[in-house]
């Protein structure tokens, strides 16, 4: 799961944020963007690279959601709970996609097919609930949305 | 060849605005993607260009239904756009150019009295920039309300060899999507703004930090940053993103995350404006603040100034969002009512329920009930009534809504967002969760006789071990959003208890306990 | 390992070469004054009997020694603080 | 845990006394520096707000939130550690509502706290114990079910503190003092809100983090989360006696923290003026071995080194060694013993022994370790500067643009000052590194050299002469300083000379292997950079050209006017605790006290005065000659008190050989040392914690050394000394270590105000400390050097004749680990050994790879001196051709390597270059083994048979 090129691809990736101050968010993206996740691994080699300590890193990583410390389902379902969607009924969708694919709020499923993911508002406040399918957004959530989502989280 | 306008907005584009687009395509069109005009209920939204230049709207459309629209016998039909009430009673000063132009047409944001405000600005010696912004009476568009025109001055005061111009693009907010649309709609009119701030204080580089939430506005900002170099040269520009931390949102976490560092909010003194990114004297200030500066200095501070109420001047672009029938983007001078917001203009509840409350100001807002809807929209108004008007976001609910809920939900969302800096936020969220659970528990199960194993023994004779009542329990929830309200080192912490004690004043009757009287939250 | 007379030997003649790069006749001063100050009597004696393997600096050196005995102080180094002299010292 | 009986102002002391802000505090008017908070405001007229997150060691930060106040006239509660007070304001620190907010914070707090504090290690001494009493917390109304950290794991990882997580109130005090006072920044805080938790590097247990065990996080923590083993294990201590290390040149000062006699604690103490409240792990913790079992408490006496020790009365050992001496002196002749110093005892002690040398055995062979350390330094600054002690005081660090270390290691050796060091470099100065290797300071955390100059090992001279071309060519000198402080003709010729275009770095590229370009732009910045401080320690005179680099380091100072000022000067990190006083006292075979040589005839008159007899007025033997006298038969007796030639002298078969040919060698130590193999008395010395006396640091700082304990050995070094020249005839008769210091006063000028009641009255005194300066000296050469002009010395590179070859193709180099001290026999006796078991041979992954080596094998090291095994570490933080390791454990015999090549002028070894070869190995070599058994046979002690008296 981790590639044994690791160090190669951070340190390519540090080359490129090594003229911006204050470098560690973006290389931590990018690390994400192109290995899927932030492994343990990787801590060590960026704090090599930005001439920080490894406890910086691991603060940093450790505080911010977006950060994956374990690699994420093949497909990811954010489901926006904040107040906007609630009042426009994200609650009944948030149960029926636990139930239908079977995993709960903040949780990979085992198999490791799917992620189901709170995030707290996308935005789009007006059209709740709202939902980032695989970073698509889907809006006006309904019961034929779901059946859409599962069907496309399955493949 | 038939020209055809529909948005490449990221609520559009949920709700399909790319499949209509091909089928337009398809059928022939040329195709141009703008901003959203920022109606939801009409969207997915076309317009069509007559030969004489005018645009027909239709919407909202599905893609099949492309060739009734180019034969215009659309159901959908509403015509000139302006002519809906929505849109006429607006006063269009910073989204002028949303969804009308390709948001990265130089060429149309330059027809559109784009870059004007930059020109008059590099005509001016930097002070009097500072000046009309002042004269403007533009205040703090994120929440805080603080006057732009002092803070650019005193980092234009700063003495320092390196100053920063920060936009806070890190609209967390629930019901507030202003700082979005723009950013996807007309990006070059912030760059624009950020730029003359620049020349104003005397800043040569700015830093945009989006939340990661807004891809959409990501790409449209560095794609306008790439095409707009040259005009903005020598002012540079680059984008941050965030990394899913609400309290980066406070103007100090903010700077420690461009800084690649926790997002811990600061200790102030020092002021950001004399000591902020990587120490140097910084600008910050929110995507609407910095957007609402090149009309006040293409048009005159005074244009601006004349609109408003009070102290609080210009416009305020209001979102109206949640459970609401005309959801969307509302740009109007202060001192219009919430009544007339959400019941004129929002055209009250989607689900045709009837509206219970309001919340105003995201997760940190008060909520209101129907009986405060004559509250004129203006900061001081807002806040002697126990409220904020924060990033102008209003999240209507219907009769559905479980108010003790709703406060539960405030503390969670404190909870699962506190950067766990400071005790009453880190430690307060989680005993109001814990706290609001046993209320709506005894609420729902009655008042079971709870006795806690520990407090129960005889070591623990301090400890108060019968169960406390549900008045009791609500006393101390009180008493916790005193100490978060009076103690937290920023409004993460600090605002949380608007939302609960709101809750709790006005609607008493959702939290069980005797009808608790309406406090003054004060 | 060296024996005693090739380590003075050897001692001597680094002394010499360090002191090189200030011309000969002053280096040949500089070196008598630094043995007269650092070396204690016996080592003195015996490197009188072994000029004939020292370099020529080391070897005038000891000569001088011989002839006129200590050099007034060449250097800061050898310069000593007077009895009453604060300040000064020459800290290993 | 934080310090009894100090008061804590909450937040750090305004750095320059601006104008006096005037405002009330309940009442009260109170002036205090502009920019100082209301919180320390309050502390200064009795006032403690209440505080948690907040102490005077560190930036405030704002998170506890109990300190909050009411100011008139401005809306909320802010808190008092982070508002700077304002002319006029009135504050209020206790009203209803405040007494509420804090109520409410602290049952927060209680909310997830374990409720032990009658069982708990901090009980008694708890910040979270004490507040919560302050704001009267009666109730947690959350009751204790809710979520908590009430079952975090302790980690007991590190042999000195525990971290129990439970405790932690998340108060970041660790994590602040981890980067603001050690900057190592090991520790973070993991996840955020209510799950936020103290984490080491990537949430590790402590001993495997990038943790370098300071303590500093201990001493900074409110609560028992992090906490000193030993106060667990025996309780809170009561009582404090402020001391100073016995470990490196820093000279940091405690607080000797005891229950009785028995010591708890060391915690640095914040008014020190070396260490200014900071710490490392030698000092901080490793004391241990002063208790340590293998120390010997009686003395022994053999007739010959192949015979078993036999223990004895102090009287027969006493009696025993002063009979020898004067029956070796009259076999033998006056000049056939001496004695050697230490530098790890006080300076009372040193002046003893060399009195004993000199007015006892009649002779000047007296040396000391500082021949094997700094002994270039005092022989190249007094050529240069005229005096040879290090220039600035350490807190000078605080006003350098430019930072120049060369040949030292500091986050290693002079660990606390390298933390000062780094603080000043996060604040902008720049830096550069002369080094062979990549130390930390080249690049590690927020600290990175502008340039590195990594040279071949031996070359330095060369490396300083070529930037002096750059310096002079480009016009880069200060002229205006040369003319007005140093010897302008002097100049001229050293100008012309370091101008010769073979001196130019391009040319002198060749030998030294830096590249030219780096080079330049070094010697620019420090001659352009603003105030250029020069550092340097064991790499720059452990060489066969220490003195003349030491000379070419000065000539560079001058020539860029970086000498007389605060945040410039040549500063030698030199080794050891008492070094500097070591010299002071007149260990040199050629000097009395006070740097006066001993044949100026006034000098001599004035000792021989005051000790009744005639002094010797030649120059005595040096060490290397006290052993070739020995293996002529020429030399019989050796007096060594704290030090030990055997493991940490060049050419350990050339020592042992020494040592072998004498008659009587007397060890007076704590431990049976490796030199004790050859010794025929043993008498157990005393540690620093056992005696009264004082150190003198690298910045020339006298400072007190207080008794904690009464000697397990029965007497303080000083008293054994005695015993042994009274035996001999002298009447000596001091009751305390003051009178021997008054008697120093008397014979040395630089120390004429040098008094107990003097150190007493100002902590510490920096020599000279005369009539003219009676508070001391913190910088040198104020208006102009001491003695006359500056001196210019031309200083030619000489290659070493340690010459690399087919045999021996690479270079060795030596030098110290963090967690051992010199030949490690107090660390090595102490939990450190947890960092370092065993000396280790860095090598390049070229040169192993191509050796066939790889990481962790045993290898054999061999020179033309000799040979021994230890395993290797391949590592890039040694260039190609070049191996690194310590002497620290004598198994390793490290020293058998190292040559007879020594500094031309003041014979320090050359322990920096040494031509060998690496090869696999297939176990120790013969040397080792025949070495082994020779030490395990001569350690056999017969305790004594009659009953104890």
């Amino acid at each position: 799961m981790i590639p044994d090129d690791l160090d190669t691809i951070v340190g390519r990736l540090a080359e490129r944020f090594s003229a911006q101050r204050g470098a560690l968010l973006p290389l931590l993206h990018a690390i994400q963007e192109e290995v899927g996740w932030v492994p343990d691994a990787a801590t060590p080699l960026g704090a090599r690279a930005l001439n920080l300590s490894r406890a910086e890193v691991h603060g940093v990583v450790t505080f911010y959601h977006d950060f994956r410390r374990e690699p994420a389902g093949r497909h990811v379902v954010k489901l926006c709970l904040a107040e906007a969607c609630k009042a426009r009924g994200v609650g009944a969708i948030e149960a029926a996609l636990a139930d239908r694919l079977g995993v709960g709020i903040d949780k990979t499923r085992a198999d490791g097919q799917v992620s189901f993911e709170a995030v707290y508002c996308l935005g789009l406040c007006a059209t709740g609930p709202n939902a980032l399918v695989d970073d698509r957004p889907v809006s006006r959530l309904d019961a034929r949305k779901v059946d859409r989502i599962v069907a496309q989280v399955s493949a | 060849m038939t020209r055809a306008y529909i948005s490449c907005d990221m609520a559009s584009v949920a709700l399909g605005a790319d499949d209509i687009a091909e089928a337009l395509t398809a059928a022939g069109c040329t195709v141009i993607r703008t901003g959203a005009r920022g109606l939801f209920a009409i969207e997915p939204l076309v317009e069509i260009e007559t030969t004489d230049g005018a645009r027909i709207a239709y919407g909202p459309v599905e893609p099949e239904d492309v060739p009734a629209i180019l034969d215009d016998t659309h159901p959908n039909r509403i015509g000139d756009l302006a002519t809906l009430p929505f849109f006429a009673k607006q006063q269009r000063f910073t989204f002028a150019r949303c969804g009308i132009t390709d948001p990265l047409s130089m060429a149309d944001y330059t027809a559109h009295d784009g870059w004007k405000g930059l020109a008059a600005a590099r005509a001016l010696p930097p002070q009097a920039v500072v000046d009309a912004v002042k004269a403007s009476g533009l205040r703090g568009r994120g929440g805080a309300g603080f006057p732009t025109g002092i803070k650019w001055q005193t980092v234009l005061d700063a003495a320092s060899p390196e100053k920063f111009i920060v936009c806070n693009a890190d609209e967390g907010d629930s019901g507030t999507f202003a700082d979005r649309m723009l950013m996807e709609g007309d990006p070059y009119c912030l760059l624009e703004g950020m730029a003359i701030a620049g020349h104003a204080v005397g800043a040569s580089h700015g830093y945009i930090y989006v939340r990661s939430e807004y891809p959409f506005a990501i790409r449209a900002l560095n794609a306008a940053i790439e095409r707009a170099g040259p005009i903005l040269a020598p002012f540079t520009v680059e984008v941050r993103v965030g990394a899913g931390a609400y309290v980066c949102g406070e103007e100090t976490a903010l700077l420690e995350s461009i800084e690649g560092k926790r997002g811990q909010v600061r200790a102030k003194p020092p002021l950001p404006a004399i000591q902020g990114l990587f120490g140097q004297p910084t600008v910050i200030n929110n995507v609407l603040s910095l957007a609402a500066i090149p009309f006040i200095l293409a048009e005159g501070p005074e244009r601006y100034a004349e609109v408003g109420f009070s102290r609080s001047r210009g416009t305020m672009p209001v979102q109206l969002a949640g459970n609401v029938k005309n959801g969307g983007l509302f740009e109007i001078g202060f001192g219009i009512t919430l009544g007339e917001l959400v019941n004129d203009i929002g055209g009250g509840t989607e689900s045709g329920r009837p509206v219970r409350a309001v919340q105003v100001g995201g997760p940190l807002g008060a909520y209101f009930p129907p009986s405060m809807f004559d509250l004129a929209f203006d900061y001081e108004a807002f806040a002697a009534a126990g409220g904020l008007i924060g990033h102008a976001g209003i999240t209507v609910f219907d009769d559905t809504v479980d108010m003790a809920a709703m406060a539960r939900f405030a503390m969670e969302f404190c909870a699962v967002e506190s950067c766990g800096k400071c005790t009453p936020c880190r430690i307060g969220s989680t005993r109001g969760v814990e706290t609001l659970d046993r209320i709506i528990g005894d609420r729902i199960k009655g008042a079971a006789q709870r006795e806690q194993a520990l407090e129960a023994m005889p070591q623990m004779r301090n400890a108060k071990v019968k169960h406390r009542s549900v008045d009791e329990e609500i006393g101390v929830l009180r008493d916790l959003c005193e100490t978060m309200k009076f103690g937290s080192l920023c409004a993460l912490g600090g605002f949380t208890p608007y939302p609960v004690l709101s809750a709790l004043d006005h609607f008493p009757e959702d939290f069980g306990g005797a009808r608790a009287l309406p406090q003054a939250a004060e | 390992m060296m024996s005693t007379d090739q380590r003075l030997a050897y001692m001597a003649d680094q002394i010499a070469r360090n002191f090189a790069a200030i011309g000969h006749d002053k280096a040949a001063m500089a070196t008598a004054d630094h043995i007269a100050k650092f070396w204690d009597p016996r080592m003195k004696a015996r490197i009188a009997g072994l000029t004939d393997s020292l370099g020529p600096v080391a070897a005038r050196a000891i000569a001088i020694l011989q002839e006129k005995g200590a050099p007034p102080p060449q250097t800061h180094a050898t310069e000593y603080a007077d009895v009453a002299g604060a300040g000064h010292d020459d800290a290993g | 845990m934080g310090w009894i009986g100090e008061i804590d102002l909450g937040t750090k002391p305004m750095p320059v006394t601006g104008p006096l802000v005037s405002l009330t505090i309940d009442g009260q008017p109170v002036d205090v520096p502009a920019g100082t908070s209301i919180m320390r405001a309050a502390a200064l007229m009795g006032t403690n707000i209440p505080k948690l997150c907040a102490t005077d060691t560190l930036e405030s930060f704002g998170s506890c939130r109990i300190c909050l106040v009411e100011i008139d006239g401005r809306a909320g509660y802010p808190a008092s550690c982070t508002t700077p007070v304002t002319p006029g304001m009135v504050v209020r620190t206790q009203t209803d509502k405040l007494a509420k907010l804090r109520k409410g914070v602290m049952e927060l707090y209680i909310s997830d706290h374990p409720l032990d504090c009658l069982t708990c290690s901090a009980n008694g001494d708890c910040e979270l114990q004490d507040q919560a009493g302050a704001v009267g917390l009666r109730d947690v109304r959350y009751g204790y079910d809710g979520a908590n950290h009430l079952d975090a794991a302790k980690d007991e990882s590190n042999p000195y503190f525990t971290f129990d997580p439970a405790k932690c109130i998340v108060c970041s005090r660790c994590v602040r003092a981890c980067d603001e006072v050690q900057g190592t920044l090991a520790l973070t805080v993991d996840g955020r809100g209510f799950s936020s938790h103290i984490a080491a590097s990537q949430d590790e247990d402590f001993l495997s983090s990038e943790c370098v065990s300071c303590g500093a996080c201990v001493q900074a923590c409110p609560t028992s989360a992090l906490i000193e083993k030993e106060v667990i294990k025996v309780g809170t201590p009561d009582k404090a006696v402020i001391t100073t290390c016995a470990y490196c040149g820093v000279g940091c000062t405690f607080r000797a923290e005891m229950r009785g006699e028995q010591l708890v604690r060391m915690v640095p103490w914040k008014d020190g003026k070396a260490n200014r409240g900071h710490s490392c792990v030698k000092g901080r913790f490793a004391w241990g071995y002063a208790n340590h079992k293998e120390r010997i408490l009686n003395p022994m006496i053999r007739a010959s080194v192949h015979e078993p020790w036999r223990e004895v009365s102090w009287e027969e050992a006493i009696a025993h060694t002063a009979s020898e001496f004067r029956r070796i002196q009259s076999t033998y002749g006056t000049r056939a013993v001496g004695g050697i110093t230490s530098s790890r005892c006080t300076n009372e002690e040193t002046f003893l022994v060399q009195k004993l040398i000199r007015q006892g055995f009649g002779n000047n062979n007296v040396d000391t370790c500082a021949r094997v350390c700094h002994s270039p330094t005092g022989y190249g600054l007094k050529t240069t500067f005229g005096t040879s002690a290090g220039t600035q005081d350490f807190d000078s660090v605080q006003h350098s643009d430019v930072i120049l270390v060369i040949g030292a290691n500091p986050t290693d050796g002079h660990p606390v000052f390298a933390s000062r060091m780094k603080r000043r470099l996060r604040q902008g100065a720049k830096l550069i590194v002369i080094d062979p290797r990549r130390t930390d300071l080249v690049r590690s955390p927020h600290i990175e050299a502008a340039h590195h100059l990594s040279l071949r090992p031996g070359t330095n001279v060369a490396v300083l002469t070529a930037m002096a071309h750059v310096i002079v060519t480009e016009g880069l000198f200060d002229e205006a300083y040369i003319r007005e402080r140093c010897d302008w003709d002097e100049y001229e010729d050293w100008a012309a000379f370091v101008s010769e275009d073979h001196r130019s770095p391009e040319a002198s590229a060749e030998i030294t292997g830096v590249d030219p370009d780096e080079l330049r732009k070094a010697a620019r910045l420090y001659a352009t950079g603003g105030n250029g401080a020069i550092y340097y320690g064991l790499g720059v005179t452990e060489h066969s050209q220490g003195s003349s680099t030491v000379m070419a380091i000065a000539n560079l100072a001058m020539a860029t006017g970086n000498v007389g000022r605060e945040g410039v000067g040549v500063n030698p990190l030199r080794g050891q605790n008492n070094v500097q006083g070591a010299c002071d006292m007149g260990s040199f075979p050629h000097e009395f006290s006070g740097y006066r040589h001993v044949s100026d005839p006034e000098a001599r008159a004035m000792f021989e005065d005051a000790w009744g007899v005639p002094l010797d007025d030649e120059p005595g033997l040096r060490i290397p000659n006290m052993l070739d006298a020995a293996t002529d038969g020429a030399f019989k007796a050796l007096f060594i008190q704290g030090e030990d030639i055997l493991q940490s002298d060049p050419n350990t078969a050339h020592v042992a050989a020494g040592l072998a040919a004498m008659e009587c060698v007397v060890v007076q130590d704590l431990f049976l040392n490796e030199t004790a193999n050859y010794a025929h008395v043993f008498l157990p010395g005393s540690t620093f914690l056992e005696k009264d006396g004082t150190f003198t640091n690298a910045e020339r700082r006298i400072q007190r050394v207080r008794k904690v304990m009464s000697p397990l050995n029965g007497f303080a070094d000083w008293e054994i000394v005695q015993m042994v020249a009274q035996a001999m005839g002298l009447g000596w008769n001091y009751t305390h270590p003051s009178e021997i210091m008054d008697e120093i006063a008397a014979l040395t000028p630089s120390f004429a105000n040098v008094h107990y009641d003097a150190l007493e009255e100002h902590g510490s005194l920096q020599w000279p400390a005369t009539a003219a300066a009676p508070l001391g000296t913190p910088t040198m050469h104020l208006d102009g050097f001491v003695r006359g002009k500056g001196r210019f010395v031309v200083t030619d590179y000489v290659a070493t004749d340690e010459k690399t070859g087919p045999r021996f193709p690479l270079l060795l180099t030596t030098g110290r680990i963090l967690s051992h001290y010199n030949v490690g026999a107090q660390t090595r006796r102490t939990d450190n050994v947890a960092w370092h078991p065993e000396d280790l041979l860095e090598i390049h992954p070229h040169d192993a790879e191509n050796r066939g080596l790889h990481d962790g094998q045993w290898v054999s090291l061999r020179s033309r001196a000799g040979e021994t095994t230890l395993r290797a570490l391949v590592t890039e933080r040694v260039a190609p051709g070049v191996v690194y390791t310590t002497f620290h454990h004598p198994t390793t015999q490290a020293n058998v390597i190292t040559t007879d090549f020594s500094d031309w002028a003041t014979n320090c070894p050359e322990y920096k270059v040494t031509a060998v070869q690496v090869s696999p190995s297939n176990g120790p070599s013969d040397w080792q083994e025949s070495y082994e058994a020779q030490a395990k046979r001569s350690r056999r002690i017969e305790p004594r048979l009659e009953p104890a008296e």
